[in-house]
């Protein structure tokens, strides 16, 4: 059960066609270095579940500018013109999703629930084809679950059972994902051993994290 | 305080501080939306939340790459500031727990609708938080300029833009106007000390009901 | 905008009739403190959610014996015979929520959800009355939202600001419950300064808390 | 190691033991399940959960007031424990995350039904986790003595009281037999060293096929 892998060792947990949920928000939390790597080995037809699709030459922006995106499950695109451009082309398919209903659908798949019912998006082309719900005289869209077949996390300090410290806005989307995928990936800053991290400091317990890939602070 | 005279954008953000209150949890678009925490009047101290994450957005002291805003750009953090994941974020959002929420827009019309986060065939940035603000924020304050740059009105009978949120918006605030959005469609409480009701009108394209008790600003 | 009160100023926010979220597992990580003034001041017909209702002598368990209720809406009454003997003499109506569902419901209330489809209790009791849903194949159940008027939580330590750290086991149901009241009181055993907690230790943000009461240990 | 006689609960506990693999995240209810804890394979660790907010329950070695299992009994913890809220806990119990819990139960039928928390008119302890276990928890082991108190059976063809779950239970440990519950029904998968088909047939109300590898254990 040794949880530490190398970067080396990390391609065998790709697979073209995957679905790959990605920690980070504007690329901040995000493991930049496996998506390096992950444009290194020109993974590809990947659908991608992040919040955004970060900066043309940052993290996921990468893998847009690379075409290695199938598809793109995302809140915001603003910040990468390569993803509105190939969206517009039809080389991508982008699929917007409100930043809340977004944490919404990657929890309720990592905890076992069929969807939630939230106000979010009612009245606007989100509701397109959902399921709408009135509660106590409310409108409210079912947005369903969403899981991945990998999730890369990055968080600041993992000890070697994989419990993981995030710090300060790089912890975002990881929690969330931590729950929501087959296998759970994390690019950490520092290992310490077992026992290190405080019980109440932990925000990932390690038990949801299958391989921890050791990179420092990254560039 | 010396009076200065104060830009287009900056004279929006500071009428808009004034509809804060001391305590306040307050959710800042990109923009002329962040300028509003530099025109807090005195005595009152808001708790700026950002989407990405926290509670307590501050000036930049020193650039720490885990620090940023909804925008990804450098933040800070003030004393008591406090870190949670997007879920949380999100929870507090569109749970009630934000007191107000100022963005930008592309259009509104005069039944509170909203539209500000794409055009299609031209630009597409995405909702990013913002469909969960406007459900989820006590009070909605739209902060723009009040035509488009072409001169056309921005303040619609009906948005043709695709929304953001329907009958979501409590207030507007352009350089010219403050209009409050109520049950009975549009009230136009206060125009600007330099323009006149005449010029309101023209560069607005919305039907409004004009306050009896019309301020200044 | 002080937080910080005392036990003295505290049953003004006591009605009878209203409807009390109160933390706590079994007792642990309960504002036993506050619970005893309420029983002191004998506030009446509360409808109480909690995960359970503790044991006769300690927490809410005493606000069962005291005869305080009018409804229970909890997870366990086992280790409380008080309880079953009120519920089965009709005295008192307890509504009995899976401990899942429960915390569904309470962070649902907080977040401006209306409801959560879960696979919990398909097939029992639970489903009688409510909505159910088929999503994808499987079936589930649509739990809907709780809110109380007040919430009365325990934390190991607090900032002025209402910021909370709670420790081990006694976080249990208090930060969801943070998200769910109008009117959020927490005891805490000790008080701190602003900017003493750090920012990535602050398990309740301190926006969420109206009220602060420092007990200590208790006893 | 020495053998020692067990008595009855120690025995299905020993058991179950044998179905926890390395590394599993595992549940175990109040009473009897507790016991599994003890009689783990060497060179098995597993993580126990408890639902009220830990993982990495381990041997009490000093009361801490704040640190309790989900019986509300003092608790201890292993080196690498992590705590969370009410709320995390059931995102890992309904989500899949636990490999494995173990419950006692009131009675079990042949089409994997689970009856564990109440008798109406008599006692209603309630659910507490017990149905988020059973339908999120990838294997549900019910461990209890085969017959009630007053000899009559518990693993019956369909439970009479109110269940707990619906199809959920993977396999039956008691003291003389091991079932698993599968899509043709029940499976006789092993019988005790000290009793005979016969006595198992007696005692089970349930139909059943014996497997045709049937072992002892």
């Amino acid at each position: 059960m040794e949880k530490v892998i190398s970067m080396e060792e990390l391609p065998q947990y790709y697979s073209d066609g995957m679905s790959v949920m990605v920690g980070g928000f504007m690329g901040v939390g995000q493991p930049i270095e496996i998506v390096k790597n992950m444009v290194e080995k020109q993974v590809k037809d990947l659908t991608l579940i992040c919040n955004d699709t970060a900066v043309p030459d940052l993290g996921v922006g990468t893998l847009v500018v690379n075409k290695q995106l199938k598809k793109a499950i995302v809140s915001h695109i603003g910040t990468n013109p390569e993803t509105g451009k190939q969206m517009i082309a039809e080389e991508l398919d982008v699929e917007l999703v409100p930043q809340g209903s977004l944490a919404e659908r990657i929890r309720a798949g990592g905890a076992g629930l069929g969807g939630v019912l939230t106000p979010t998006g009612v009245g606007t082309v989100v509701e397109e084809g959902k399921v709408k719900m009135n509660v106590e005289g409310k409108e409210y869209i079912l947005e369903t679950p969403l899981r991945a077949d990998v999730a890369l996390l990055k968080a600041h300090k993992a000890d070697k059972a994989g419990n993981l410290v995030y710090r300060l806005t790089g912890r975002n989307f990881n929690p969330m994902m931590a729950l929501a995928a087959d296998m759970v990936i994390a690019e950490v800053e520092e290992l310490v051993e077992v026992g290190e991290l405080e019980p109440d400091e932990i925000m990932t317990p390690g038990v949801l994290v299958d391989k921890i890939v050791v990179c420092g602070k990254g560039e | 305080m010396a009076t200065v005279a104060l830009n287009t954008k900056d004279r929006i953000a500071n009428r808009i501080a004034k509809e804060l209150k001391d305590g306040d949890l307050v959710n800042l678009g990109i923009g002329l939306p962040t300028k509003v925490g530099n025109f807090l009047p005195e005595g009152v101290e808001v708790m700026l939340q950002s989407e990405n994450g926290y509670i307590g957005i501050g000036p930049v002291t020193e650039v720490d790459p885990d620090l940023v805003n909804a925008g990804g750009q450098p933040a800070g953090m003030v004393t008591g500031a406090a870190m949670f994941d997007s879920f949380m974020s999100f929870n507090l959002i569109r749970g009630g727990h934000v007191d107000a929420t100022v963005l930008g827009a592309l259009q509104v019309d005069q039944n509170g609708n909203l539209a500000n986060w794409m055009v299609p065939g031209k630009m597409v940035p995405g909702m990013g938080g913002a469909m969960d603000l406007v459900v989820g924020a006590k009070k909605v304050i739209i902060g723009m300029e009040h035509a488009a740059k072409d001169g056309s009105p921005k303040i619609l009978k009906q948005c043709n833009l695709p929304l953001t949120g329907k009958q979501v918006v409590d207030m507007i605030v352009t350089e010219l106007a403050v209009f409050t959005c109520t049950d009975k469609g549009l009230v136009l409480e206060e125009i600007s000390e330099d323009t006149d009701l005449q010029t309101v009108r023209e560069k607005t394209e919305a039907d409004y009901i004009v306050s009896k008790n019309l301020k200044k600003f």
